[in-house]
This record gives C-alpha cells, structure tokens and sequence, in this order.
C-alpha cells in the first residue's frame, strides 16, 4: 500500500477491484464504512461476482475475470476526453509533459522493439528525447503529439465504453456509473483511492494491471494524499517483510537486484554502475570516484543514488570483517544468478519436475495446494532427494508421498498414481512455533513493522523458526569449518554470531544487524541516510535502517512503541508512534503530493488533508508525516517520486521499467473463451509460455474458472482447516456457479460436481447462486465459475485443491501465475 | 443473592480502552452468584499481530501461568483494543487464534492441545510409508549434510561469462527455497542470508504466488 | 439500572463471522462441523447447543444489481420478558439488572421447556452436558466492565454494545438515515417486539426478509400452559388429597356414631 | 382403628382380577408414583431435598425416564397378553348408565360416610367408571407427550409446544385420580375391601354382591349359572 489501512477512513471514493476487502482483509471495511459514514464516501466494487464485499458497495460491477485493463484503459479515455483530470497535479507530479523518442510506437497489439522469436521487448525506443544536459524534454503545453499525454490519449482512443463492455462484459449503465463515480475524484479536494489484491497481479498481464492503476490515480491527482493512492491488500502477515528480505531469486534484500553473470555484474564496480541509474554513462574507475560523482549528484538518478551504500553495508553485515575493499566488500561470495535464466516459482518447479533440483526447503508454504499446476508441482516433489519441510502441521506438501495425496476423483493421463514406495524423496519435518509462541516483527501491508510478543510456550518440543535457522546456521557451519577451499568462504566466512551469552538465539542481535549498526561501536545507524559505501556501516536490510535507535544509553526497537495516539492535528490517522513504518516511518509515501507544487498552498478545498508543507523560514519539508522528497529541498526541486529516475509518476514506463510495454494493454488471458477485440494479440506477447500442449480451448473448455478466497480460510487453508472452529464455518471445498450454468448442466446446489482442466480434475461441492450471472461477451452468453483454494487433503476441513486445474503460466515481469481466469469444463459428480 | 460491586465500562466507538478496567460509575448487580468468575482477572494480555492477512490487526493473547509464571495453558485471544488499525475488532480468523495452539474437544468440551500441531520433529525415510519421531539434533545434523553433499556436488564457483571472462559465480542450482511469508522479518532475514551464503539462486517466498 | 445491551446494524456487517468464533473463544464451546449444504450458513440459520451465535446469509433476487445477499446475526434477543425463564421449572434462568436473561447451568435440568416456550427457539440442548446452553451477552464480561466477546471483536462495529436507550436513538437515527438512502424499508428490531429485545436490529429491510418473525408472539400452546394450567391446575390434587383426608375422617366418625363395625359393608 | 378392613380367607371369596390386570396394576403404581415424584421434583422449583432422594436432578431425571420406560413396556404387556380382559374392560365402561348416574349423585353422601342405597353395580361402579376413563387416558397422553419431550427433534415444534401442556394436564388430572382412587380403594371403610381384590385378585362374595350386584349376578350369580 502506498497508504495504509487506516488512511481509507479519508477516501471520498474507493474503487475496490480484484480485491473482496471485506473477506480478505475484513478490517479495511472499518476504515471504509467510516470514510462513508462520515464523508459520505463512495464505494465500488469490480467483480466477476457478488461477494460481501458487494455487499457494502454502493455501485457493484460485474466483469469477466482477465479484463480488468479493458476496463481501466476505458477509464483512462473517459477521464481524458472528460477532463477529469487533475491538471495541475498531472502537470507537475507525473511525466504527462516529457516527449518520447521518435522510434517508440505501437500496432496492431504489439510495442516497438518486438522480439517474436524470443517473446521478448527490444526496450531502447520505449525513452525519453533527452536535451544536452541529459534531461527528458518537456512540452508543458502537453500539446505536442510526442507527449507522453497525446501518446496515452491516442493509445486508449480505441478502448470507447461500448467496446470495453463487449470485452469486460460489464453492463454499460453499470460501467457508466462507475466511471462517472470514480473521475469525480479528479477534483482537486477530492482523493479516490483503489483497492487491489491477487485478482489484479495473478494474470498473464498483472504487473500492467497496476500500472493501469497508477496512471488512473495519477490522472485524478490521487496519488501521495490521504484517502488516496494505489493500495496493494498483500495477502500474507509478513509477505511485505519477506519480500523486503527478498525471499526472492530477482532482488537482494533492500530491493537491490540480485547479482547476474552478466558482464555488467562481474565486479562490484560494474555492479554499482549497473544497479544505480543515471550511472551508466558516466565515468569512474574506482569506488572513491564514484563516491565523488554521488557526492555532486547527477541527473536520472532519483534517490537509488544511494544503491552503493545499501549494497556494501548489506555485504558488510552478511560477511563482516571478511568484506573489506580488497576483496570488493566480499561482493564475490554472492551467489550470481544466470542472467539469462529465470528461477521464479514456476521456473523452479518446472526445473524440479525435470530431475534438475536435489533439495527443497519448505518453509511454512504449502505448494501441493497454493501451487499453480498443483498436479505437475506435486510430482515434481517427487523428485527431490530430500526435502526439509518446517510447519506447525503435517500440511498437504509434507504428506505429499501418503496415499491420500495420490487419490483423484477421475483417472487422468497427466497424474501418475504414486505410493509412497515409489517415492526416493527423503522428508525432513521440522515443527515450528506459532505466532504468539515466538516473538518477532511483522510488516503489514500498510508498510507498519509490529512487534509480536511471545505470549505462550511452544507446543511439544516444536520451535521457534529463528531457532531452527540459527541453530541450522549453526551445524552448516560447523560442517565446513574445516574447509579451507575458497569456494567455501562465503560460509566459512559468513557472519553468524546470534547468540546470546546462554548461547540461545537472541532476536535483538538480528534485529540489530537487519536495521544497520556502525562498524566501529554496533550502536544502531540512525536512518539510512548515514549508511555508508565503505565499510563503515553494516545493513542487512537499508529500508530497515532507523527502526532502531539509541537513546540514553538504551537500544529501542521502534517495533515495539505502542502509543496509539494520532500524531496527526486533523485526525488523519497516522499513528506515527504506533510500531515504525518503512521507509524512516514515513506513513504515506509520495507525501509531496499532499500540497500544491509550490509546497504552501493546499491543494484547493483540501487544507484538512495537507501531510508537509514547505516550511521557507526553516528551510525544509515539515509537517505530520515524515516527507517523501529532500528534506531541505524547495518546492520547485523537491521531486514527488525519489525512487524513480524521472522523480515524477509515470505514465509512459520508459525504459527497463516494464517487460511488456510502457502502456498498458488489453491481452487476454492465456486461456480464454473469446479472441482479443482490442488488438491482434490474443496473449501478452511478453509472457512466456511453459506448457504450450496444455493451453486450454474454448470448445473443451468453455467455462471462465476463476479462484479466490474466503474469510474463514486462509491461503492454502493449512493455517485454518486446522483450527476446528474455522472449519466448522467452511467446511468443505466448494464451487460458486450461477444458476443458468446449473440449470444447463443440471447441477444442484450443495451436491458434488466435477471440474476438468488439462491440467486435472477435480471434485467439490456446488454452491449454485444469483451472486454469479453469465457474462455477455460480444453477444454471447460466456459462464465464469469460482472455486476456493483453500482446501486439501489434511485438516479438520478437506477437499481438492483447486490448484490442481491452474495453469503454469504467469505474468510477463514477475512471473506471478495466472490464477484467475482459465478455461474448465464442469459436469455433475 | 449476592450482590457485589461491580465496575462497567462503557465501550464507545474508538475510543476503546486497553488494559485496564475503566471505572465509569455504574454498579452492576450481579443477579446469580452462578455468574462465573472472569478468568481473565488480572491476567495481563500478551500483545502480537495476527497471522493471517497482512492487515496487521494486533491481538491480544490470555494465558494462566502458575506461582512461578510458568505457562499453563491459553485462556482467550482476542483483537487488541490499543492497536489503531482494529481497534480491538478480530474477523473470524484473527477469533480463532486461540485454536492455533489448543481446542475445546467435541465430545467431552475439555481443552487440549490442537491435535494436529505436531510435536516432535519427524522423518521419512525414502520409499517408507511413515513418520519416524526424531531429535533436533539428528534432523539438524542430517539436514545439514544433506545440504553440504548437495551443495558440494552441485556448486558452481567460477563460471566464464559473456564477455569471456570468469568470473566467481558462487551458486547453486540444486537446492531451492520456498516460502517465509509467514515468517517474522528477523526470520526471514537469518534465512535470506543463510541460504544465499549457500549460494541457492533458486529462493522464492509466497509473494510471487 | 438502565438496560445493556447490543445495537446490531445490518448495513454494516459484512458477515465475517468473528463474532461467531469470538463466541467459541470467550464461551469455550467447541466447533461442530457439518458438512457444507450449498449455503455458506454452514449452521442452518440456527444455533446449536455450542453454538451461541450465527451469521444467516440469505439470498435472492434483486432489480439493481441482479441479486441481493443479506447477513443477519442471530442469537438470543434476552427478552425484557422472558418466556423461557417464566417456564423453567428450575429458576434456572434470571434476569440481570441491566437486562441479560441469564441461564444458569447448574440449575438446569435439560427438560427443554425453555426451548420450546422461546418465540424464536434459541435455548438448545446441550446432549455432552445434558443441559441447554444459550447466549449469555457475556455476562461475566459485562459484570466485570467488559463488552461482549462479539461486540468486542466486530470489525466494522456493525455491532455496539452500550446503554439500551442510547443506543435506540442511535437505530432510531440510522434507520432513518437508511430509508432516505436507499433502504426505503429501514426499520428497528427488538424495541417494542415482546414487550422489548434487550438486543437491538437496524433492518435494511422489513424484519421476514431477513427471517425474522415480523410480530413475535409466545407460542399458544406455551403462553396458555404458562397462565393458566401452570398456576392454577394443579390445585386439583390438593383439592382430591384434601377430600380423601376429609373422608378419612368422616367415614370414621359416621361409623363411630351408627355404632356400625361391620367391614366394608352397607346393610 | 384399621386402615383397611381385614383379609378374611376363611369367607367365599370371588375372583375380580386375573394376574396379569393386577401386576400391570401394581407395576403402574409403582412407575406412575415414581415418574410422579421425580416429575415433580423436576416440575417444582425448589424441591431440591425431593430430588436428593433420587440422586439429585440428574439422578431423577433418569428415574423418570427409566419409569416411563417400564411404564410403556407394563401398558403394553397388559394389552398384548390381557386383550380380552381389556375388551370386557372397556365393554362394561360402556355399560355406563342410568345406575352408574345415580351412583354419583349419591356417592359424595358415601365418601364422606353417610349410608346410602346405591342401586346395583357392573364390575366397576359409575366412580370405578369415571375412574377407569380418566386414569388410562391421561397415562396414555402422559406417555405420547412424554416421549414427544424426551425427542423433541424429531416432531414438529407445534406438536413439542402442545406437549408441554398435555403432559401437566394429565399429571395433574391422573394424580388427581391417583388420590381418590388410592384412598377409596383402600382406606375408605365401604370400598376397602376392593383392596384386596386388586392385591390376592379375589373379594368376599358377600362383598361382591352387595357392591358390585350385577357383575356379581352376570358372574357367579344366578345369572351365569342360568346360562
């Protein structure tokens, strides 16, 4: 979330689309109902079907599963040809003015630059035209037709409303409404704010999904205000902070981009040119060149700038006294992936599924249900030669070699039936500690890192996962601690001393190293603006850095402040002592945005909403949030999006930003009953495809399956179908359909029915409803049904996994599978 | 009938207090001395978040602990009324925290450990048909040579690269990792660096997922 | 004292039943898992004897949106004037002075009068513990300052707890609010039904839609047992054991006096 | 003074009850007094010194229902193995007539201990008549509603309802019956000697002919050796 959960309570408008809030995250809800009940905000909801969430929507949309930019690029055209646009903040904030070179251009679905063989952008025509000084050009005017603003207007020319609605399949006066509610956000006292979660990113186009997004918010001017912005409803407790410790093959903790065997790799110079932008061209030998060129600035850069610090205090934390300047701050001990390989969660299991994996940790995932293909990936662990599974329950994945793993409802060709004799793979249980039988922070999706106590003795003789790690950390070591070979120095020589005087784990020691200590005393950095590129700084994580501080002679985890006093003089709900937030607790980012460029004037008839404000006298950005731009820069420097290169929120995604072009552009999913009407392109042309024999088509398949949750389930459900009293509130895997699908198939509710895909089958109970209604889609009738994922073989509450239909294919940047809309077939049981 | 003084407070809205019990000036009477005593009588209530979405909801964990302040057993896990994001609100989910760890038996209303939460660290040898109970010791040490033979045999320490030089690639390809979502950041973080130490490439969490 | 009680508004509650499971935690009741039937009111509408509280979710058709999906929170409405404890023949069940209709486990006898005497059949039969269970408005939480475990829990704060005519104000005024915006059939549940529910309902719509009984009455059969055989009836065994006794005597003395000893005989 | 007149051997005795009607008596007064007191110890409030008697309420309750069960199984035995008894059972509750009419008028003046002329008897007088109506329907009632309150979940909720008032209408109506019945059947001079013939099964013929004048004639008198 670029705000946070309790920032909603300030939206006029909430467009609540590919998220069912009010199941999936039920306390966002409060802070809605609120905004409506005291600002008499708007709530929509866009949805394939009627949820809860519909439910306390004022305006309920209904649209076919993978046509969500169809439905956004339209909302883009309206908002144009309207002029709901918010002039100002377009003008000043995002890159609406700056001119695109000449060689970008678009047709028949495809960007310039294509690579058909490949499936593969050529991206150097998606640039800026650039003026001597190596800045973007820019046509304040917004009139010249090299314009990012005319070349966005003239590529959402084709998405009128009564296209889009053949696509989307919405009914025209719904849509209507929903644009006319959500433009009215443009005004300027006005803040709108989107509500997405995984039925926006689990689809062969996600990642433009969200642009999508981004630009509507940046059209209205809604992006970096209270009740605005674009908020990702992440779906795990920590998936924020595992993603910030990069659990994840493409970046290193701090969102750094892992090492490659490019050439552009191979040192840690050429490392640092690479990773930092604006850097490329320029000229330095040496790391204290480079310090020089920072030190002075230098344009394209944004506040990435920094990458050098964040990146030799990480080292310095993994390898301490090893990572010294001679040795490139022990750069070469980190593992430098190929560059031209992919390793994302489909990428490995396809790699498993081959014999190509030895080993596997499983750590409290689960992916026998909550995989994509679950069929292929349950074989595919099969293969392993040993697999380390840590839990609080024997969930499906570490069961996956019993024989009610191998049970199907229907024989089928794709699914070896498998014993456990027939099984090499040697598995390793190890029985983690639940959440208040440990302590430790938290990330929630509004970015606020909270402390949890431990509040009870683990179970038996199950532990703590910081145990496990730290004590496995331990006996590795000890393994190698003979070796002298310097291909084992990256453990021999691996900082791991967590330890306590007792010689137990001591969480603080962790905490320390994750949010940077100075070198020379291990006193906590204060913020990242003092970690530093020579050694002098240790950082496991610099976006941490400044959740820990020292004060009069004591160490203070920020995690841990529990004063829920708003901070904020109009009651904007900041709680601001509350935990910390990253980054440097800044609790709505892009915060510039909150006043009008020149840094005084509130944005007209939103003084209650102002976050900073330019305070000239002092000279910097002060008010109740902490500011997202230089502290000390005036308004006419002080750019509104640091992370970017541009500083400014982007409408055309220049460059390396995007995988699959700089606007986005309405594909239909992989696997989908009708051909794209928006272009020639059926599929992403960026996405690659894994399984081509396993696409499915409209004639076997002619039924949209999509799958979501529900509230008393969670994720792969081992989390819930546990616990006897959720599973009494859902018992039983389940399959929502409406009841023109039913009649036609002559399936009654609440008795079992059979779905296929090619990837399997599976069978569940129907729950034939009103809530679903059959889409008209270029005037044909097109049904959608809706399975849960929640449900496997273990657990007080069973069923099939609905994963074992999905497809393995996934988003063409983050490779994110396309859970939410595949083709199935489904007949009684 | 027993009448005793007894304290309410009133719970309006936000304003939700935390830990103590307000006094605003009513006397309750309590009509049968069968009312049962709180058993969350000045029992301080452990804080934490709750497991689940990421909302970040605070909860508020119950638990008897006998004279030495040794745990006994969970009393009651609700939603944390200090923390600002609920307020003292839990869904379903967030309610049923306390079943994480113990549950009321079906047939006799007695509680007990969750039965599913396992208790020992268990094995399965290749090709067997059952879980072995086993010590952390023996896991720890026989996953950890698990990792070094694979590591070992599968480690690719130089590697020459585009440009034709070679270049330290340190990695491996045969062991992966998966998950941690549900993990505290100090977890994730020990396991992020453990498991690029050992040069794993192939590491991924729940949210590409 | 003034009534406490719970203000449950409809409009708000997005049926995630944490006040269902809030229930389980703070009552210690156990779950109770049935199979899913094709409705997700997993429980039937209806609660169980351990379970004190569900969430109806009740469906049909709509002229906006195609469908409409109402949730409703049912439990125990604590009666200003309970018919259950008019009928038990323990006293196992009391009024609290803020207005909770207590159940007493350890007077009750599971005879289920109770349940049957309830207008809207909440007490339920407990088969482990042979006795009825039924919503307690958390009376050991209220009496020590606390507000009900599912009030406490409720997201949305679609459920209050707080002074009974405060809070009506509060229905009166959002029922209101309701009906001039798009709820034209808004209405209060629970402020005059059965004399008074110390459980109060903001409607969205008129109280069957939502499975309600629209004039809540104690059942006949029951109000007729309870005000007339239940106090009166009975005295006719008084009244034949006092004939017997009279006779007893009478017959005694009438043979004393005819001098008459002969057995059992009329000459 | 004597509770009950005396058991003379050593007069003609008639036979009045085979074995069968006077153990499913007897196994009825024992059940009925049982489901009786452990009902009531159910039904009032307050008597938790009569429930202690049967183990507490828990313990009554059992008690109750084990009685009602034993209760259902006598009625029934009595039906299957007494059918003919019952049939001329039910045969001279019909005979209900002028005779029967006059002997209730008459018998307030009776119970109290006046002396009247009552006109000649069946086997049961008008008040054995009122009696042998109102007992077995209750009990009959008492029975059906009982078992509708033991499994409520599987009647109707209407019918449960109407259980509740059905089975305290035919407590207190049979109870009623019990207590004149038990008294006028025992101690109550003129009828005491009925005692008897529900306990040994015989009576004094002496006694039989002046109570019972015409079933006594259609039985052992001139009546059935005419025939």
């Amino acid at each position: 979330m670029t705000n946070h959960i309790v920032d909603l309570k300030n939206t006029d408008c909430a467009l609540i689309m590919g998220s069912n809030a009010a199941e999936n995250h039920p306390i966002s809800m409060k802070w809605l109902l609120r905004a409506r009940e005291q600002r008499n905000a708007k709530i929509i909801h866009v949805d394939p079907r009627y949820t809860r969430t519909s439910t306390k929507a004022d305006i309920y949309a209904p649209l076919r599963s993978g046509t969500d930019i169809a439905f956004l690029g339209g909302m883009i055209k309206y908002i144009i040809d309207n002029e709901r646009y918010h002039k100002e903040y377009v003008l000043a904030y995002t890159n609406a003015s700056f001119l695109v070179k000449e060689e970008f251009g678009f047709e028949d679905g495809l960007f310039s630059g294509y690579d058909a063989d490949n499936r593969k952008y050529d991206v150097s025509s998606w640039d800026y035209q650039y003026d001597e000084s190596g800045l973007p050009m820019k046509d304040p005017t917004l009139q010249n037709p090299r314009c990012v603003f005319q070349l966005m207007k003239k590529h959402y020319e084709r998405y009128d409303i009564d296209t889009v609605c053949q696509i989307t399949g919405t009914p025209k006066k719904k849509y209507l409404e929903v644009l006319e509610a959500y433009s009215a956000t443009g005004a300027p006292d006005k803040t709108g704010t989107i509500m997405y979660a995984m039925g926006i990113t689990q689809h062969t186009v996600g990642s433009q999904n969200v642009r999508s997004f981004a630009m509507v918010q940046l059209l209205l001017g809604n992006m970096g205000r209270p009740g605005g912005g674009v908020n990702a409803l992440r779906g795990e407790n920590n998936v924020q902070g595992a993603t910030d410790m990069a659990l994840l093959f493409h970046i290193i903790p701090g969102y750094i981009d892992s090492p490659t065997n490019g050439p552009d790799n191979k040192d840690l110079l050429a490392y640092i040119r690479k990773a930092t932008p604006g850097a490329g061209k320029l000229q330095f030998d040496t790391l204290e060149e480079f310090r020089e060129l920072v030190k002075a600035g230098f344009p394209n850069s944004g506040f990435k700038i920094n990458t050098s610090k964040w990146m030799i205090s990480l080292l310095k934390a993994w390898w301490g006294d090893a990572a010294i300047a001679e040795n490139d701050y022990a750069y070469h001990y980190m593992p430098k992936r190929d560059a031209n390989k992919n390793y994302s969660h489909i990428a490995m299991f396809e790699a498993m599924h081959k014999g190509e994996i030895d080993g596997l940790f499983v750590n409290g995932t689960n992916p026998v249900v909550g995989g994509p293909n679950a069929n292929k990936e349950q074989e595919a662990l099969s293969k392993l030669k040993w697999m380390v599974s840590i839990d609080l329950w024997l969930n499906e994945t570490a069961d996956f070699w019993t024989y009610p793993a191998w049970e199907r409802p229907v024989e089928n060709e794709n699914v070896p039936k498998l014993s456990a004799a027939d099984i090499q793979t040697e598995v390793f249980f190890l029985p983690a500690a639940a959440v208040f039988e440990k302590e430790g922070t938290a990330a929630q999706t509004g970015r606020w890192v909270q402390y949890r106590w431990q509040a009870a003795d683990p179970v038996g003789e199950s532990k703590a996962d910081l145990w496990i790690y730290n004590e496995l950390g331990k006996k590795i070591k000890s393994l190698y601690a003979s070796s002298s070979k310097p291909e084992d120095e990256a453990i021999t020589k691996l900082a791991w001393n967590y330890d306590d005087e007792h010689g137990h784990d001591d969480i603080l020691k962790v905490a320390a190293e994750l949010c940077g200590v100075n070198v020379s005393d291990g006193l906590p950095v204060e913020g990242f603006a003092n970690l530093k590129d020579d050694g002098s700084t240790a950082c496991g994580c610099w976006v941490y850095c400044g959740a820990m501080t020292y004060k009069d002679g004591e160490v203070i985890y920020k995690t841990k402040l529990r004063d829920n006093k708003d901070n904020s003089k109009e009651g904007l709900g900041l709680f601001s002592n509350w935990a910390w937030a990253w980054p440097v607790n800044r609790r709505i980012v892009y915060n510039r945005c909150s006043i009008s460029p020149d840094g005084v004037t509130p944005w007209p008839g939103d003084e209650k909403r102002v976050l900073i404000h330019w305070d000239a006298a002092a000279g910097s950005w002060v008010g109740d949030d902490v500011c997202d731009t230089g502290k000390t820069s005036p308004p006419e420097k002080a750019l509104p999006f640091i992370m970017r290169p541009e500083g400014m929120g982007c409408f055309f995604a220049a460059k390396s930003s995007m995988k699959d072009g700089p606007f986005p552009e309405h594909y239909e999913p992989w696997e989908s009953p009708t051909a794209n009407a928006m272009n020639k392109q059926n599929l992403n042309p960026a996405t690659k495809v894994w399984e081509p024999d396993k696409q499915g088509t409209p004639d076997k398949y002619p039924i949209i399956a999509t799958t979501y949750r529900v509230v008393e389930h969670w994720q792969t459900g081992a989390l819930t179908r546990n616990l006897p009293w959720l599973a009494e509130l859902m018992p039983d895997m389940m399959i929502e359909m409406s009841e023109q699908l039913a009649r036609e198939k002559g399936i009654k509710n609440g008795r079992k029915v059979i779905v296929s895909t090619t990837r399997g089958d599976i069978e569940a109970v129907a729950c034939v409803t009103k809530r679903f209604k059959p889409f008209n889609i270029h005037g044909q009738e097109v049904h959608e049904i809706g399975l849960l994922w929640h449900y496997g073989f273990k657990g007080f509450a069973t069923g099939d996994p609905a994963n074992r239909l999905t497809p393995h294919i996934g988003c063409a940047n983050t490779m994110i599978p396309e859970y939410k809309a595949f083709l199935c077939d489904v007949r009684r049981a | 009938m027993k009448v005793t003084r007894r304290q309410f407070l009133k719970v309006t809205g936000a304003t939700a207090a935390s830990f103590a019990l307000v006094d605003l000036g009513f006397n309750l009477q309590a009509t049968a001395s069968a009312v049962k005593e709180l058993r969350i009588k000045n029992v301080t209530p452990v804080p934490t978040v709750c497991p689940y979405c990421a909302s970040g909801c605070g909860l508020v964990v119950y638990s008897e602990r006998d004279a030495e302040g040794k745990f006994v057993k969970l009393l009651s896990v609700h939603g944390d009324p200090d923390n600002p994001i609920n307020q003292g609100g839990a869904c379903s989910k967030g309610a049923a925290m306390f079943n994480l760890r113990e549950i009321y038996d079906e047939h006799t209303g007695e509680q007990i450990v969750n039965p599913k939460r396992v208790q020992k660290p268990l094995y399965r040898a290749a090709g067997t048909d059952k879980w072995v109970e086993k010590d952390w010791d023996w896991m720890l040490d026989q996953i950890a040579q698990r990792v070094k033979e694979t590591r070992d045999n599968s480690f690719i320490h130089k590697e020459t690269i585009a440009d034709g030089s070679e270049v330290i690639v340190n990695r491996t390809e045969k062991i992966a990792s998966i998950g941690g979502s549900g993990l505290d950041n100090e977890e994730c973080y020990l396991l992020t660096k453990m498991m690029r130490a050992l040069g794993l490439v192939y590491l991924e969490t729940q949210a590409r997922i | 004292m003034a009534n406490l009680t719970n203000l449950y508004d409809v409009s708000k509650c997005t049926a995630c039943r944490g006040c269902m499971v809030a229930c389980k935690d703070w009552n210690q009741l156990p779950a109770v898992i049935e199979p899913f039937k094709g409705n997700y009111d997993t429980h039937g509408g209806d609660t169980n004897g351990d379970t004190y509280t569900v969430v109806r979710f009740i469906e049909g058709e709509d002229p906006v949106d195609g469908v409409y999906w109402k949730f409703l929170k049912y439990q125990c409405m604590h009666c200003l004037e309970p018919a259950c404890m008019k009928v038990c023949p323990q006293g196992a069940y009391s009024k609290t002075s803020w207005g909770a209709t207590f159940h007493d486990p350890e007077k009750c006898i599971g005879c289920q009068y109770c349940t049957y005497a309830c207008p809207f059949m909440i007490p339920k039969y407990r088969k482990r513990e042979d006795k009825i269970s039924k919503c307690t408005l958390c009376v050991d939480r209220v009496e020590e300052g606390l507000t009900p475990a599912c009030a406490r829990t409720c997201p949305t704060a679609a459920l209050k707890f707080g002074d009974r005519d405060e809070l009506l104000a509060e229905a009166e005024e959002r029922a209101k609010f309701l009906r001039a915006n798009g709820f034209p059939r808004a209405t209060i549940y629970g402020r005059v039904e059965l004399g008074g529910l110390n459980k109060l309902y903001v409607l969205t719509d008129s109280p069957d839609k939502f499975g309600l009984p629209v004039d809540p009455k104690v059942p006949g059969q029951i109000s007729f047992w309870q005000n007339w055989i239940q106090p009166y009836f009975g005295w006719l065994i008084p009244i034949a054991l006092g004939g017997s006794a009279i006779s007893f005597v009478t017959t005694r003395i009438l043979a004393n006096k005819n001098g008459d000893h002969t057995e059992g005989g009329h000459e | 003074m004597q509770l009950i007149p005396e058991y003379k051997a050593d007069v003609p005795r008639v036979e009045r009850f085979n074995f069968l009607s006077r153990f499913t008596h007897w196994g009825h007064t024992v059940t009925f007094l049982l489901c009786l007191f452990t009902g009531l110890a159910l039904f009032l409030n307050n008597v938790d010194w009569l429930a202690a008697i049967f183990g507490g309420y828990a313990g009554a309750n059992l008690v109750h229902r084990i009685s009602a069960v034993i209760m259902t199984i006598v009625v029934v035995i009595f039906v299957i193995g007494n059918f003919k008894v019952l049939i001329a059972w039910i045969k001279d509750i019909l005979r209900f007539g002028m005779n029967d009419i006059k002997f209730l008028l008459l018998f307030p003046l009776e119970f109290l201990g006046f002396k009247v002329k009552v006109p000649p008897q069946t086997k049961f007088n008008g008040g054995e008549k009122g009696n042998s109506m109102v007992t077995p329907t209750a009990v009959i009632f008492l029975i059906l509603s009982g078992y509708i309150m033991w499994f409520p979940t599987i009647f109707p909720a209407g019918l449960v309802r109407l259980a509740y008032p059905i089975h305290d209408i035919a407590m207190v109506l049979a109870t009623m019956m019990v207590c004149m019945h038990g008294y006028l059947g025992s101690f109550h001079p003129g009828s005491g000697e009925s005692f008897w013939g529900m306990w040994k099964g015989t009576v004094r013929e002496d006694w039989a002919e002046h109570h019972h004048k015409t079933w006594y004639d259609e039985t052992y008198g001139d009546k059935s050796k005419a025939e």
